[in-house]
């Protein structure tokens, strides 16, 4: 039996107005427990305070009620009055007698009889209360970033300086992401690889990131703080710390005929290769589909000319433990595929192109040296033709529901470089709406239209035919002319939708953080905590989270980083005690609560029990990771034999409180 | 069948394949079987038995039986199989251990449910065609199959098997079948009749927990209604709330879990029609969330471990059509 | 021997429930149960109900005690109102012999007064059986289905009901109802029992006996290694202890009302797995054991005990409703073979 | 009573015209575009604004092809060819007045009618 | 002179989460918005800490009506516990009123901490009905009554 003191506060009139605070305090001195009972005008003032840890002390109390306003108020106020007369403080309710008594009533006696039963339902709960201790997990002081486009690297970037290491996991040979394939940045137009190559080489340079390119992240085990990761680092062929990015592999290399990546496709590499100039690593990767030293043992033209002796056939994917505290998630965007458009001929014709293809035909880099070139013919093109929203919005199943959010502005920018550059050019842009609320935004967009004569007509493309002249018929309605549009283009531009990478899906499952149905990551909260994971150390960052364009994605990846250093910054985690807890001799393993655990909080493991006929037998039991578990409470209903129950709120406790309530008196 | 069964079970245990056959057993009568396990040839060639009595359903035995040395050989009608696969997607089987053969089934009745059709005093029951003839203490009586089966085989949900090593006889099809018929029937009730009803069916529970303990869903290591912790242990039903608890919470522990074997309402001593309750769930499940079938695979999230953002809100239950 | 037209049978009903509650065995949504009867009540086809009659004395649930809490006192209350007078109308042999186990057990020092109080209250009118099922071997303990026990005993022929007083109750009650009745000679009951006699001949289980077990071989057959494969199917749950006639165990639980304690007593069955469960555990840890204390109470340590009357009135309730066909039957038979 | 007949519109076409984002993909795709008064888009806005009385009076429903290529290209699932296949069966229901009575029919059977004509016109007049 | 008849008050239960309508409840209380004191409030973490048990017990002990109120689908703190909640609560109710039981008795009702009008409201509503609904007769169990 608890020995509970009660203490009935006044709040000055504010409950004593309307509630007969001494007849509380003597109805419930009468309750089964209660040893001390008491009443006063401020039982938050000190010396409230005080008559709350001198009864303590006095009486022996091993719980205690107070009947005041709402534990939102002063609840932690009181669990440390309790602590300090040295009570566990998790000992201590609150009966909330003002906001949802005192206030909303106008009638003493009623006021007062439900102060009474709310006191009541109190001193029941705390009858079941366990003392609790809230738990420290150690923090590893190292971070994680999964995807080293630009979301990863700014990440990296500022956790690094904020002077704690970072390893960015990378699955392409190079960091740098979409952004490296970009020309020039809307809205001010500065060269893509201008700005980001100097922080692709800080990141190499950085003393406290290190990076795993051509490497995947294979398995993640643990919780906040405390994450073990295994890194597969896919076999390149190439020694890293040898090679020094000369280049003479890549020349001398026999098989020419790879489609490039880098260009999508739209010239070739060689079988041994570095993505683009100012790749970082610079290191060379053979592509074993290709390579015929790899293929079939003839050849080994690289390995001869290799000044630094890097190339290394035999070389097996290796797989690095690491340990870190937290992990951002920064895996970044696609293209989707355009095979459920037929009716913009993507596939039939070489001159419909994707914006990201139209960016590396402008670029200086690209296989045009950045002159704008039809893929077909090589000619110069006369008549351009974007259309935009090409699978965004699109509810009928065949594109993304969303919008891709950065087509507006892209598009705007590929129509104002090409008449800059060719003035001579026509060029169309098909919209839906033109979306442009950034920072900005519409300026850039008003001056494609009003400075640079873009054609912006409000409507959409139908159809792309290609004749057989090579011209493209464009069929396209114009709504605010109301008439249909038929053009002959040379080249038709679609603004795809993005997508998240397909990459993200295992690694959320890995992670256990959770996903929307566009396989975008969520946030832990939409507007108040738009870049953490609901799953404890796990932060997003960039387009993996919804769409975005580069200044979002700078400063989400800032945030993300910000939200990184407080964690890494503290030795220990305390975790909140009010956790769930499995008892293993009613846990059937069933994964019912691991499935509605938003947290991953659960896992399972194999266990011997000692059965009452003194037989052994292994079952699969739930274990809960209290410094990961956030307390909802979601697995103990989810659980049918009640093996789970939740602390502070347990199964006993809140049935006890709905027994006083509904109590006949 | 019978006789391809036991040579073929003889086959794996000789073989090595299997060290246990988990099966049913005769009995005194020719209705009485029990699950066995045989461990020999000439055990199941002494009392294996596979006819229109062998009602029970065997996977759950399999929680116990495959965690326990060596192989044992199971099998299991279409309707079973669904509960394995439930019991493997719960991880309480330990799939390594079991061989399933497959058999097939067309429909199972049981002595109770002869007597309650009028039959008295059974001696022995031939099959002929599509009746059973039924020779009593009080003459013979021959009833047709189809009256003869109890509604859950009358309804029967499918006649393939979810999972099996092995089958045997012709694998049969998902059944389109009318069992919900008495749900929506009941739906269309007024609440005082709804209450009229279930209270006739359930002040005749005796709380023997025969339901929940041949439930292969209800599988728990301990109920909470045997749990003295949990706050809602009962061990006899003492008045019609006790009753409706009993029947509510089990009926909403399994649901999402019930692959609707109907085992409960076979077993149930006062015959009360205790699949209504799980139906009416697996009914609202497929309803308010798409279809689903516990048990049809043993990977997909259960209709409570999961969710939409889009699902319909509880008042759906004050505003759809149908008496209020 | 006194005899009724069925066609009167109503006003009879009518009679004995003037001056007490009268149960009759009715059909209740298909299935057979003592119901307290009223007017238009008829009475089941079936041979016999779900539930034995054993309800009546030793009922499901009976409240023993109440603790009644106000604030930090406690009154302690005796929830018992003094029972009213009953008749139990159309018990059959096998049930009719239970109370007679049922007696050994509470009855004797210590006297349990719950039961007791009930048992002095009730008057027992058994019926005789006509048409019994093939579960039905309550000959193997010599009990007569044509001929039961109880305070009065009546038979019923296609078209009467046959009624002759056996006790001062049965006597007392006699009296009430007579007047409904003639006088008659024995000749259609003897018919009917002859008729009822050749078809027990027939019963599958008529030979069967429980003979060979009973105390002596108290270790020979608590050692048996078929314990283990009879009891493997075993569900663990209540329905054999349920509707038998003579199971008495039973539990003691508190109920919380949430204004006190109310204590009561409630059946309890060798099945489940908090069977006699103490602060140190379990003394039957596994199924084994507990199925084994079943069907040892009633064959082995009851007639050890009780000058070899088995715990078993042959009524066929198991053997129809265990969901996995495990019965008394199959066990004594599988024993009784070792013996051998 | 343009309430009404937008009802009937919407519910004999099954189409919910306010999933339309109004990118006019299936003007843009329509090739019957330069022969209608009204088109695909407007049909549906139309629709919506209740001005169905006009549609009804235009000859665009008959201009329509039912090629279902502004179905197949809408990218929000609104299937104006629906709605445009659902007015020209309010012209017709319209218009059953005035012509055939299904009395007449019989009479006018002949071996060579294919069936598929006879369950057309009960369709179209029998009411 | 007739017996004077005491009023029915309903007892009702409101199971309301921490984050939202709990403190939905307090803003009600701030704004001293009105509602019956037959509406008795339990905290809990979330909505999908709510167990059946919980509700049926309340039922049981002699509650007339239970309502369960939670932040909003899509606003949970805990991300998902209120779609859960959602849907254990939406396939509760539909037994109870399955087996008969009035459905009016038992209510969900998402509120947020912005929304103490809409709660004072709700439980204004929620008692109305609970009154006019009479004494839980379906799901009593007489002995808590004694």
């Amino acid at each position: 039996m608890q020995r509970i003191g009660v203490f009935v506060c006044w709040c000055g009139s504010n409950i004593a107005g309307t509630v007969d605070v001494k007849a509380v305090s003597e109805a419930l001195s009468h309750e089964p427990g209660v040893v001390y009972s008491i009443n006063y005008q401020y039982m938050c003032s000190e010396a409230g305070q005080n008559l709350v840890k001198d009864a303590i002390r006095d009486y022996n109390l091993t719980g205690v009620v107070i009947c005041s306003c709402s534990p939102r108020m002063h609840e932690n106020t009181f669990r440390k009055a309790a602590a300090s007369a040295g009570l566990n403080p998790y000992m201590v309710e609150i009966a909330n007698i003002r906001e949802q008594c005192s206030w909303i009533h106008k009638d003493m006696p009623t006021a007062t009889e439900k102060a009474i039963i709310l006191g009541r339902a109190a001193i029941a709960k705390v009858h079941l209360n366990a003392p609790l201790m809230a738990g420290e997990s150690p923090v590893i002081k190292r971070a994680l970033v999964i995807g080293g486009g630009i979301a990863g690297i700014q990440t990296a970037l500022d956790i690094a300086d904020a002077g704690f290491e970072v390893d960015i996991v990378e699955k392409e040979p190079t960091i740098g992401g979409k952004m490296t394939q970009l020309d020039k940045t809307f809205p001010t137009l500065d060269c893509a690889a201008c700005i980001l190559t100097p922080k692709m080489v800080d990141c190499a340079q950085h003393e406290k990131i290190n990076i795993f390119s051509f490497s995947e992240v294979e398995k993640v085990k643990g919780f906040v703080g405390n994450f073990h990761v295994t890194i597969k680092k896919k076999a390149r062929f190439v020694d890293e710390t040898k090679c020094t990015g000369c280049g003479e592999c890549t020349a001398k290399c026999p098989v020419k005929g790879v489609p490039n990546e880098f260009n999508l496709g739209m010239d070739n590499r060689r079988a041994i290769y570095i993505p683009f100039a100012q790749a970082v690593p610079k290191v060379a990767t053979i592509d074993p589909n290709y390579c015929n030293m790899l293929k079939n043992g003839k050849c080994g033209l690289c390995a001869k000319v290799c000044g630094a002796g890097a190339i290394d056939y035999k070389q097996q994917d290796q797989f690095v433990e690491r340990e870190y505290g937290a992990i951002v998630v920064a895996t970044g965007f696609n293209p989707i595929k355009l095979d459920q458009f037929d009716e913009f001929g993507y596939s039939q014709s070489k001159d419909v192109i994707t914006s990201l293809e139209f960016e590396r035909l402008t670029n200086a880099a690209g296989p045009t040296s950045g002159t704008l070139l039809r893929p077909s013919d090589g000619k110069h093109p006369h008549t351009i033709v974007f259309v935009q929203c090409v699978g965004s919005r699109d509810t009928s199943g065949c594109g993304k529901t969303y919008c891709s959010r950065i087509c507006c502005m892209y598009t705007a920018k590929h129509a104002m470089l090409t008449r800059e550059k060719y003035p001579d050019t026509d060029v169309y842009v098909f919209y839906i709406d033109v979306r442009s609320p950034g920072k900005n935004y519409d300026e850039f967009y008003r001056r494609a239209v009003e400075q640079y004569g873009v054609h912006y007509i409000k409507g959409m493309v139908g159809k792309v035919a290609p004749r057989a002249d090579g011209k493209l018929m464009v069929q396209a309605s114009d709504l605010i002319a109301g008439e249909q549009l038929h053009i002959e283009a040379d080249l038709v531009v679609l603004a795809t939708a993005i997508e998240p990478d397909k990459t993200a899906r295992p690694l959320a499952t890995m992670l256990t953080a959770s996903m929307d149905t566009n396989d975008f990551f969520t946030e832990a909260h939409a507007k108040l905590r738009p870049v953490e994971s609901p799953t404890a150390g796990i932060f997003l960052s960039g387009a993996c989270q919804g769409p975005k364009d580069i200044p979002d994605t700078v400063s989400q990846a800032g945030a993300a980083a910000a939200k990184v250093i407080g964690l890494l910054a503290k030795d220990k985690l305390t975790t909140n005690p009010c956790v769930a807890e499995s008892n293993e001799l009613m846990c059937n393993g069933c994964s019912s609560c691991e499935k509605v655990c938003p947290y991953g909080a659960i896992t399972y493991l194999d266990k011997e029990f000692r059965m009452p006929d003194r037989t052994t037998m292994v079952r699969r039991v739930a274990s809960v990771n209290p410094a990961v578990c956030q307390g909802c409470g979601a697995c103990t209903v989810a659980c049918p034999s009640g093996a789970m129950d939740l602390k502070g709120f347990s199964n006993s406790q809140i049935m006890a409180e709905v027994d006083a309530i509904c109590q006949m008196k | 069948m019978q006789g391809m069964m036991i040579a073929r079970a003889g086959e794996l245990l000789e073989n090595g394949t299997v060290t246990r056959v988990l099966g049913w057993q005769t009995g005194e009568f020719v209705y009485d079987i029990t699950p066995a396990v045989f461990e020999s040839a000439e055990e199941l060639e002494k009392g294996f038995v596979y006819n229109s009595f062998c009602g029970n359903n065997l996977s759950k035995y399999l929680i116990q039986a495959s965690r326990k040395e060596g192989k044992i050989l199971v099998f299991l009608k279409p309707c079973d199989t669904y509960s394995f696969n439930q019991l493997i997607k719960e991880h309480r089987i330990v799939r390594e251990n079991v061989y399933i053969i497959g058999i097939p089934c067309d429909g199972k009745t049981d002595g109770e449910f002869l007597k309650a059709k009028g039959v008295k005093g059974i001696l022995g029951i031939r099959e002929e065609g599509d009746n059973f003839v039924v020779d009593t203490l009080y003459g013979e009586k021959t009833i047709a199959r189809e009256d003869a089966l109890p509604e859950r085989c009358r309804n029967c949900k499918s006649k393939k098997h979810m999972v099996y090593d092995e089958l045997m006889g012709e694998e049969g099809e998902v059944l389109d079948s009318h069992r919900f018929d008495m749900v929506e029937k009941l739906e269309a009730m007024t609440p005082d009749e709804r209450f009229a009803f279930w209270r006739s069916q359930l002040s005749r529970c005796i709380r023997c927990n025969a339901c929940r303990n041949v439930c292969p869903a209800c599988s728990c290591e301990k109920c909470v209604f045997d749990n003295p912790q949990s706050g809602i242990a009962q061990k006899a039903a003492a008045d019609s709330f006790e009753e409706n608890m009993f029947h509510i919470i089990r009926a909403f522990h399994v649901a999402g879990r019930c692959t609707d074997c109907g085992e409960c309402s076979r077993v149930c001593p006062q015959n009360i029609p205790l699949h209504l309750l799980n139906r009416k769930f697996i009914k609202d499940i497929d309803t308010f969330y798409g279809e689903y079938q516990a048990g049809e695979d043993t990977e997909s999230r259960a209709p409570l471990t999961n969710y939409t953002q889009e699902d319909v809100e509880p008042s759906i239950v004050y505003t759809r059509g149908g008496n209020n | 021997m006194l005899k009724l037209s069925l066609k009167k049978l109503d006003e009879l009903f009518a009679a004995m429930a003037q001056s007490q509650a009268l149960y009759i065995p009715a059909d209740n949504g298909g299935q057979a149960q003592y119901l307290r009867w009223a007017p238009g009540m008829k009475m089941t086809a079936a041979l016999n109900t779900v539930r034995s009659a054993k309800d009546f004395f030793f009922p499901q649930t009976e409240g023993l005690v109440n603790f009644k809490m106000t604030g930090k006192t406690i009154e302690v209350i005796d929830p018992r109102t003094e029972a009213e007078d009953f008749v139990v109308f159309g018990v059959r042999a096998c049930d009719a012999r239970s109370f007679s186990i049922l007696d050994k057990v509470f009855l004797v020092d210590p006297v349990d007064t719950y039961y007791q109080n009930r048992r002095e209250h009730g008057t027992i009118v058994t019926m005789a059986c006509r048409q019994p099922e093939e579960t039905c071997f309550c000959t193997s303990f010599g009990i007569d289905p044509t001929h039961p026990e109880g305070d009065a005993v009546c038979w019923m022929t296609d078209d009467a009901l046959y009624f002759e007083a056996v006790t001062p109750k049965g006597e007392a009650l006699k009296e009430k109802i007579a007047s409904l009745f003639e006088e008659s000679d024995d000749a259609a009951v003897k018919a009917q029992q002859a008729e009822t006699k050749a078809v027990l001949d027939r019963l599958p289980l008529h030979t069967f006996t429980a003979e060979p077990l009973g105390g002596d071989v108290l270790m020979k057959v608590f050692d048996s290694p078929s314990w283990k494969s009879l009891s493997e199917a075993c569900l663990g749950c209540g329905t054999c202890t349920f509707v038998c006639p003579t199971c008495q165990c039973y539990d003691v639980r508190d109920f919380d009302t949430g204004n006190g304690i109310q204590r009561f007593r409630c059946w309890d069955s060798c099945m489940y797995s908090d069977f006699t469960l103490m602060a140190h555990g379990n003394s039957r840890n596994s199924q084994v054991e507990r199925f084994r204390q079943r069907f040892m109470h009633k064959l082995v340590y009851f007639p050890a005990n009780n000058d070899g009357e088995y715990g078993c009135v042959g009524c066929g309730r198991c053997l129809a409703k265990c969901p996995i066909s495990m019965n008394i039957v199959k066990v004594a038979k599988c024993l009784e073979g070792e013996l051998k | 009573m343009s309430d009404r007949l937008k009802e009937q519109v919407l519910r004999t076409s099954g189409v919910n015209v306010l999933k339309c984002m109004r990118c006019g993909k299936c003007s843009a795709t329509c090739p019957s575009y330069d022969e209608m008064e009204y088109h695909p888009h407007q049909f549906v806005y139309m629709v919506e604004k209740g001005e169905i009385e006009k549609l009804m009076a235009s000859p665009s429903i008959y201009k329509c092809l039912s090629c279902f290529a502004c179905i197949e290209r809408c990218p929000r699932d609104v299937e104006p060819a629906k709605l445009v296949e659902a007015i020209r069966l309010m012209v017709i229901r319209q218009q059953g007045q005035n012509h055939l009575k299904p009395g007449q029919i019989p009479e006018m059977l002949d071996e060579e009618l294919p069936q598929q004509a006879i369950v057309t016109a009960f369709r179209k007049y029998a009411k | 002179m007739p017996n004077e008849v005491k009023a029915f008050k309903p007892k009702i239960v409101a199971f309301c989460c921490n984050w939202c309508s709990y403190a939905g409840a307090d803003l009600a209380g701030t704004n001293r918005l009105n509602y019956p004191a037959d509406v008795k409030i339990i905290r809990v973490p979330c909505s999908c800490r709510v167990n059946p048990m919980f509700i049926l017990r309340a039922f049981q002990r002699g509650a007339d009506g239970v309502i369960l109120c939670g932040c909003h689908p899509g606003d949970c703190h805990y991300t998902t516990g209120n779609y859960y909640a959602r849907r254990r609560m939406t396939l509760l109710f539909s037994m109870l009123d399955y087996l008969g039981i009035e459905k009016e008795r038992t209510r969900v009702e998402w509120v947020s901490a912005a929304e103490g009008a809409k709660f004072a409201a709700t439980m204004n509503d929620f008692v109305e009905t609970v009154t006019r609904l009479g004494e839980n007769k379906r799901l009593e169990d007489l002995r808590c009554k004694e």
